[in-house]
């Protein structure tokens, strides 16, 4: 295939190899080292995708991750990548790329008869109209405003590909391996500190790669990659190419992205598509450089119209040629590179147009190139169809004449490229001189070199680069062999572009910002309505809102305010830069945390045990416990559950209660603490005795509850629900360290330490006494109900046996250690087999603890007081407990407040839901007369029917009343009737004996 | 913003738990007017923008809490105390 | 006053005029030396508020003093949701009133602020989360609002590109309320100083308070930056610095100043036509109509001015997204934003005339002031107006905090970084 | 009379194990199995009577900063002020020590990961500076994994690491280090 732009030498392309490729369906070729980008220049096509807003024909407009046109679908299915950049897709064999944003194809675009409407289609119509009649709006308008939005389409299955992400340290962080990041490196680097010097291309060098320039006696390439062979061998450099820094937070940390894998079709085997690198660095670099700005002119959309910077990298890092015969348009004298690379690759220059009253310093490079040198002029617009066929040039007075040309060149000055120095909010500064903005107060240990800091000479360059390297290495206590300055040339001239933010005379839409495709009509009109700051320029025109984050454009859109309104570029505000500095995949944030492994998995030690029961499994936090032991049979989970309980009541059960936390108490003041965060007297509990125990917090709301056990005088050994055991450890150590740090006391978690399980039901003692070691009596005399006693089970494993019970049958809680874990539940049904055990899960003892009327998650919702769970007595009047005062104040000592009752229905075949309100029975449901809610509610095998725990007002003083219980998002009005909240043997008979 | 624990050395957020002012102190609860006082030890705050006195749990780290004093402008970390030895100071300075 | 009424008709005869006549949407006023009543914070609040004066109390001598640029706080940093999908009944009734209002906002202000009641949809991944859910939703339906439970076969209709079948915290079903959606924010802040503007509010922007003339326990007016400026009464609506603009009355608040941060994506076709939120991962999300998806989770979680958030809840968000459709994975993240937040106490506002006679507080809004922007405004006019509160509003009191009667809709306590 | 009970690791039947082909792994991740440890904590008053205790019973200095001392069978690592994970390969008496002593043998699970990348496989885990220049042999982190909480310690100069975590996280844990290690030959086995 012929490639009628590629030069036949220079550049860093491989033109020994061909890389196959495909743009909308048609085939193409190019070279290792190219971009998309380049490989389609060099192929002759200019043309790469449309407008956002108006379906113009756009093409190349830069060379790198600034480029506001050239975005392109990548890869196809779930690998599909909208928005990519074809300026900085590096080529690979087999690449894919579709344009974006037209139908029904590139050339043929009919939603480009959007830019007959467009004297309509200004910023801000849609605030104006689409009001009338109101229902269209969500019907009609809207809907076709939404389709007519964004630009590419994301995939519609689960990306394929993984992530990484990965923590790296350093003295000193290099950000950009252009000649000033390459000098910092090398200073820091050989004096021995640890570096990372981190760019976004695939190659070391910046525009050293781009120009053509010498440093010392070599091309500026080739220095480049003898600076990074230097570095890759350093052993304490790390080199980070395909990686951009993409933000910077407190406390010296940046984000950067590493694209390993972008540059191939596929990842290869168990390698990430992407790495996301958390970098702590002491010190840093910036040596980000700058972006040349575009200068508006009607048509400078066109595809063609290349920014100059751009036009040099093609030719001389891509080997390409961009275009044949060239308009060069300039406010500076940069301009004379762009023309001598332009001829030197052998392309016809026509005019150089210099915006600026005088253009001495082209005149020499306009002779040498045979160029019309044009000055004080303006180009007011490219005309051509789909692609640049020649310029209009005007002066002041709107004489104009015309320029065929395929190519115009522009360069509007240089913008550096602060933008990671405002993400702490370092307000830049602007410099009249160089018309730029410059860092203003940099990020703590952050030096921005080179014409990152308007520094565009590359001897300023290197040397504010090797300075600042150094002086991060000393700083971190480095130093030898530096880095000597190179020789280079002089630049030619100055490249400070001030201006024209607007054209001269208006012919057809001049661009500010490509991507969002705002003009310079639109900030004019913008200046108009009065939104004249740069934040109200911005929202009201969408102006630098796009993928590029305008970074060619809100310099010059802020000038032009500036401009317009007669103020000055300060006054008129400061574009601040927010996080990433480009764009990043949502995929390389999250990392390897998506699906099952999104969030860490909490087994208890009876896990592999259940699973072996076919045991259906439900989560708890980060805990997985088992809901229910289904049995061959059962037609559902609710059946199962019946049987469960009905076992536990009638005969023995054994569940897995490890996931309660458990908190180990050590020291002479253990006491003292407890009886400080319960409502109720801990102080006085004897050895081998549990006691229940309530929490609260300062404010009075119930905050956590479980038993507590004395196992010594200094030692006792709490249960925390499983959903709170990491706040209450907390809150036990805020205790101790800042409330009352004289309080000798100590707390170890010993959650995963023991396996302990629940044996309940009637015979659960027979059960019992056969797993402990002879000589240990587990009489109801010997252990009485909340009796707790160290024993070993099983021929010698050391235990703790509780006399507890959540169920409210004979029960016991066995702990040993959690190794044992396994083996223990396994030997607990085996010893219960004679008498009828089943193992039960959350399911049946979420049913059990409501008969009993226990408290539990969706009882202490963070609401309820001491009072409303009925355990108001249970506070303690004659010590202080955290909580204790606001728990007075009048709206929690409110006796009308909603208290825990229990509920039964009066039609007891009716199903009992949870999250229902109570409502006066022939009252009407309305938020007035809604009387609290339904807490918990379980089909009780015990009682035959449904029962339910809520809170309802006055609670305690309506038992026997009929309400209604009032569902509506499922349906539900079912009257029930207000009980004790205890259902089942309500004297506690059955747990003593 | 990473914070240097006395104990540990200069970790990452996300180590750490925030509880909030640590210039507020618990009263008294015997005191005659302890519900007021402590209705605005709980609730009410200076929240100045500026210089803040903090608890922090290092709760993925060793489980002591901290008094960070930082500026709440510019997340510049001032200094990281042991909040019991603060505490300790703070209780005999109130019995003196 | 401004220009004249907004349509196609106008934006036609102005296209065929090159958009020359258009007028400013607002004056940018300067200070007269006194007025009836003087905003403070030229946000949607305090931007609703003199539109609702003098609109609904004829009270039209009123300024607006904004620091800044209006609209240049939250209203313009937020992810657009509007909801009333709140659970407590001292919340239910206003957020309630404050949807009402956004569903008549454009012809009310004459100002298009794409009013999209796509629905809200709140996932639940456990059957006690559902039962918590089910309460809210009656809680809603009892207040005479939509709302409803989805099974995950309804859901899946509606949004197919979730992890249904290998999620870590798998979804059982959502909370769904269709009247919820999204509303262009900027738009908000703009419409509102237009409408407030066109019955004679001075919007004075550049103009900060600096200080307060309080004599005999009563307001006189405020010092700012730009000259004292009288006023009979002074409503507070600066969210974000309550606490820093009330010490300045001598003031001590229920609230705490966070970062909250928000991120939105490349433009993309259209792809996700809900809000969904995801609690089990801290992660919620729409889509622009420009295209964007819109996303954030928690807050930070420590006080702070600084307008910047932290990587680590930057990435807690992203896995979240990646947890709930995971063919997100190679959509970028293009910005992010922090915003401060009034977090209060219990996570619910106050709207309340404060010890200062005259002075009147709109504070602690947490992340949830968007969506009251509209109630907000029309609660806090009819109490500066009448001296009592707006009928919707009364739990709204700064005495609650004392009294225990506190509105915390989560049930976090007094720890504002758990709202 | 019920029959003996057998120990299981927390690892067994959750993980399955990682044979790397290539001779020379980049990683190597095994579980340190048959260990005895406490977490001891030294009473209000009591320290020295405890650090004397600490040297006379086995010889060792109770490191007061974020240190592992080692002797024979046992060891002592920091784990915060005034507390050590107390570590034996035996069935040292770490209970008669005159502090808080409570035992963790089967409160924690202890991972050791080594290999010449065995820092880079951390790294994606762990965000401390495990570079020997900041985290020599016997310096000790209590940190976390990806939000798991670790104790973690270097063995010794070469890339040898030990993390102590909860024992109900430890399956996860070793599949986050097996992940991480796929792209880095990883061996990653169970003993027996």
């Amino acid at each position: 295939m012929s490639k009628p732009h590629r030069l036949p030498a220079g550049g860093l392309v491989d033109r020994g190899a061909s890389l196959a490729f495909s743009f909308d369906g048609k085939r193409y070729a190019g070279h290792p080292g190219d971009t998309l980008a380049s490989a389609l220049l060099a192929n002759g096509v200019k043309l790469v995708g449309r407008s956002f807003k108006y379906h113009r024909p756009r093409g190349v407009l830069t060379a790198g991750f600034e480029e506001p046109n050239a975005l392109v679908e990548l890869r196809s299915g779930a690998r599909r990548e909208p928005n990519t950049k074809a300026t900085v897709a590096e080529l690979f064999d087999g690449l894919e790329a579709r344009s974006q944003n037209r139908w029904p194809s590139l050339a043929f675009d009919l939603l480009a008869v959007n830019q007959l409407a467009s004297p309509a289609f200004v910023a801000g119509f849609y605030y104006k109209t689409f009001m009338w009649p109101a229902s269209f709006w969500e019907k009609l308008y809207e809907p076709m405003i939404r389709r007519a939005a964004g630009l590419g389409r994301a995939a519609e299955a689960a990306d394929p590909d993984s992530y990484e992400k990965t923590t790296a340290h350093c003295d000193l962080l290099v950000i950009g391996g252009g000649a000033g990041g390459l000098a910092a490196a090398l200073a820091a680097g050989r004096a021995g500190a640890r570096v990372i010097i981190a760019d976004e291309d695939f190659v070391l060098g910046g525009r050293l790669n781009a120009e053509r320039r010498s440093v010392g006696d070599v091309a500026s390439a080739d220095w480049a990659a003898q600076a990074a062979a230097e570095l890759a061998s350093l052993p304490e450099v790390t080199v980070l190419t395909r990686t951009t820094v993409t933000s910077v937070h407190d406390g010296g940390v940046y984000g950067a992205l590493e694209r390993v894998s972008d540059h191939l079709a596929q990842p290869l085997s168990h390698q990430p598509r992407q790495r996301f690198w958390r970098i702590v660095a002491k010190r840093s670099v910036l040596a980000s450089g700058a972006l040349e700005r575009p200068i508006p002119f009607g048509n400078n959309d066109r595809p063609g119209v290349m920014l100059a910077g751009a036009v040099r990298t093609y030719i001389n890092r891509f080997g390409v040629a961009p275009g044949k015969r060239a308009v060069v348009y300039a406010n500076n004298d940069d301009a004379a590179a762009t023309v001598a690379d332009l001829v030197a690759a052998g392309c016809e220059v026509a005019a150089v147009v210099d915006a600026r009253g005088d253009a001495s310093a082209l005149q020499a490079t306009a002779k040498a190139a045979g160029a019309l040198l044009v000055f004080g002029r303006t180009v007011a617009r490219a005309y051509g169809g789909r692609v640049v066929e020649g310029c209009e040039i005007a002066d002041a007075r709107g004489d104009t004449f015309n320029v065929p040309c395929d190519l115009i060149a522009v360069s509007g000055g240089w913008s550096p490229a602060i933008q990671l120095t405002n993400h702490l909010n370092g307000r830049p500064a602007w410099d009249d001189r160089r018309a730029a903005f410059l860092p203003g107060v940099t990020p703590p240990g952050m030096t921005v070199v080179g014409s990152a800091n308007g520094d565009f000479g590359l001897a300023e360059t290197f040397a504010t680069g090797a300075r600042a390297g150094a002086e991060a290495a000393a700083a971190e206590g480095f130093s030898g062999a530096g880095f000597e300055l190179p020789s280079v040339e002089p630049e030619a001239g100055e490249t400070y572009g001030d201006g024209p933010w607007r054209p001269t005379i208006k012919r057809g839409k001049a661009f500010v910002d490509f991507q969002n495709d705002v003009t310079v009509s639109d900030v004019e009109l913008s200046a108009r309505e009065g939104f004249r700051s740069v934040e109200h320029l911005k929202r009201y025109t969408t102006l630098g809102m796009a993928t590029d984050q305008g970074k060619t454009s809100n310099v010059v859109g802020l000038a032009l305010m500036a401009e317009i309104t007669g103020k000055s570029i300060p006054d008129t505000g400061v574009t601040m830069n927010r996080p990433p500095y480009t764009p990043v995949a949502i995929g390389a944030l999250a990392g390897a945390h998506r699906h099952k492994e999104f969030r860490p998995t909490r087994l208890p030690p009876s896990h592999f045990w259940a699973e072996e029961q076919g045991a259906v499994f439900t989560e708890t936090g980060q805990w997985m416990r088992a809901a229910y032991f289904p049995r061959r049979g059962e037609a559902d989970w609710f059946e199962t559950m019946v049987r469960e309980v009905e076992t536990v009541r009638t005969k023995v059960g054994v569940y897995d209660a490890s996931t309660l936390g458990k908190i180990d108490i050590h020291g002479p003041d253990a006491a003292t603490l407890l009886d400080k965060v319960y409502v109720n007297a801990f102080a006085s509990l004897a050895v081998g005795k549990a006691r229940y125990g309530l929490m609260l917090r300062e404010d009075g709301v119930a905050m956590d509850d479980g038993t507590t056990t004395r196992l010594g005088d200094q030692h006792f050994y709490m249960t925390t629900t499983t959903a709170n055991a990491g706040a209450v450890m907390r809150h036990l150590e805020f205790a101790k360290q800042w409330l009352w740090p004289e309080l000798d006391v100590h707390f170890a978690s010993v959650t995963d330490q023991w396996a302990q399980y629940a044996i309940a039901g009637p015979r659960s003692r027979d059960v019992v006494a056969a797993l402990v070691d002879p000589g240990f009596d587990v009489s109801n005399e010997a252990l009485p109900y909340m009796g707790a006693t160290e024993l070993t089970v099983c021929g010698g494993v050391k235990a703790r046996l509780f006399r507890l019970s959540f169920s409210g049958e004979l029960a016991y809680e066995l702990a040993v250690p959690a190794r044992y874990g396994d083996a223990m539940i396994r030997a607990i049904v085996k010893a219960g087999e004679p008498f009828g055990i089943c193992p039960y899960g959350a399911e049946a003892l979420a049913v059990m603890r409501i008969e009993k009327g226990h408290a539990a998650g969706p009882e202490l919702n963070g609401n309820t007081t001491g009072a409303d769970l009925g355990m108001g007595r249970m506070m303690s009047k004659k010590k202080d407990f955290i909580g204790r005062t606001l728990a007075g104040r009048e709206g929690l000592a409110d006796p009308s407040r909603p208290a825990l009752v229990g509920f039964r229905p009066v039609d007891r075949t009716a199903r009992l839901r949870s999250g229902a309100h109570f409502v006066a029975r022939g009252a009407e449901p309305t938020a007035a007369n809604d009387e609290g809610y339904m807490t918990s509610t379980a089909y009780s095998p015990s009682n035959g029917h449904w029962i339910g725990l809520g809170f309802l007002a006055r609670g305690a003083s309506r038992m026997g009343e009929i309400v209604r219980a009032y569902d509506p998002v499922r349906d539900g009005d079912v009257e029930v009737e207000v009980v004790s909240p205890v259902f089942v043997d309500p004297e506690g008979a059955r747990l003593r004996a | 913003m990473r914070i240097a624990c006395p104990h540990c050395g200069t970790r990452g957020l996300d180590e750490f738990a925030y509880l909030g002012d640590a210039t507020v102190v618990r009263p008294d609860p015997s005191a005659e007017n302890a519900e007021t006082a402590f209705v605005e030890y709980v609730y009410l705050r200076d929240n100045p923008a500026g210089r803040h006195r903090e608890l922090w749990s290092h709760a993925l780290g060793c489980q002591s809490w901290l008094v960070v004093t930082r500026d709440v402008r510019t997340h510049a970390i001032e200094s990281v105390e042991n909040a019991r030895d603060v505490a300790t100071a703070r209780d005999q300075g109130a019995g003196q | 006053m401004s220009t004249d009424s907004y349509s196609i008709f106008s934006v036609l005869r102005e296209a065929l005029r090159g958009h020359t006549g258009w007028k400013p949407a607002w004056r940018d006023a300067a200070p007269k030396p006194a007025y009836d009543v003087v905003i403070v914070g030229g946000g949607g609040h305090g931007l609703a508020t003199a539109h609702y004066l003098a609109k609904v109390h004829g009270i039209t001598n009123v300024a607006v003093v904004e620091k800044g640029w209006i609209g240049g706080g939250n209203v313009g940093r937020n992810t657009t949701i509007v909801r009333s999908n709140y659970l407590l009944p001292g919340n239910v009734p206003f957020y309630e009133h404050s949807l009402k209002l956004w569903e008549g906002l454009e012809q009310d202000l004459n100002y298009n602020a794409m009013v999209s009641q796509r629905g809200v949809v709140n996932l639940f991944h456990s059957d006690g989360q559902r039962d918590a859910y089910a309460r809210r939703g009656n809680a809603m339906r009892m207040n005479g609002i939509d709302a409803d439970l989805l099974d995950v076969p309804e859901l899946k209709r509606i949004l197919p590109m979730l992890d249904f079948d290998n999620a870590r915290f798998p979804i059982k079903g959502a909370l769904r309320q269709k009247r919820g959606g999204t509303v262009r924010h900027d738009a908000v802040a703009w419409g509102y100083a237009r409408a407030a503007d066109g019955r004679g509010v001075d919007i004075i922007q550049n103009c900060e308070v600096t200080g307060f003339r309080i004599e005999g326990g009563r307001i006189e007016g405020v010092e700012t930056t730009r000259g004292f400026i009288g006023a009979k009464k002074v409503g507070l609506s600066t969210a974000g610095n309550s606490s820093r603009v009330a010490s300045m009355a001598g003031l001590r608040l229920p609230i705490e100043s966070h970062v909250l941060q928000a991120f939105v994506s490349e433009g993309l076709k259209p792809f996700i036509d809900t809000v969904c939120t995801f609690g089990a991962g801290h992660f919620y999300i729409s889509q622009s109509d420009k295209g964007g998806l819109v996303f954030g989770g928690d807050i930070d979680g420590y006080n702070s001015y600084a307008q910047r958030g932290a990587l680590p809840t930057v990435e807690d968000v992203c896995e979240g997204g990646m947890a709930l459709m995971p063919s997100i994975g190679r959509v970028r993240m293009l910005r992010s934003w922090g915003g401060i937040m009034d977090m209060s106490m219990d996570g619910s506002p106050i709207i309340d005339h404060t010890p200062v006679e005259g002075l009147y507080l709109n504070a602690g809004w947490c992340y949830g002031g968007f969506k009251a922007t509209p109630a907000a405004g029309d609660c806090f006019a009819h109490l500066i107006a009448r001296d009592a509160p707006h009928p919707v509003a009364t739990a709204y009191r700064l005495d609650r905090f004392a009294t225990g009667r506190t509105i915390d809709e989560k049930g976090m306590g007094a720890q504002p970084n758990l709202h | 009379m019920p029959e003996p009970l057998v120990a299981r690791s927390a690892l067994r039947a959750h993980v399955a194990p990682v044979v790397t082909a290539s001779v020379e792994p980049g990683v190597t991740l095994r579980e340190r199995s048959g260990l005895t440890l406490a977490t001891v904590s030294a009473l209000g008053g009591r320290d020295a009577e405890l650090a004397d205790a600490v040297r006379s019973a086995f010889g060792l200095e109770l490191p007061t900063t974020p240190k592992r001392v080692a002797a024979g069978e046992a060891a002592f690592v920091w784990a915060g002020p005034g507390k050590w994970l107390a570590t034996s390969t035996g069935a040292a008496d770490f209970a008669s020590l005159p502090a808080g002593v409570s035992d963790q043998s089967d409160g924690r699970t202890v991972l050791s990961v080594s290999g010449p990348l065995a820092r880079e496989t951390l790294a994606t885990l762990i965000a401390v500076d495990l570079h020997p220049r900041a985290f020599a042999a016997g310096d000790v982190a209590l940190t976390h994994a990806a939000s798991i909480a670790v104790h973690l310690w270097r063995v010794d100069d070469e890339a040898a690491f030990e993390l102590a975590v909860f024992r109900s996280y430890a399956a996860t844990l070793w599949r986050w280090l097996v992940h991480a290690g796929a792209a880095r030959n990883i061996d990653a086995r169970l003993d027996g």
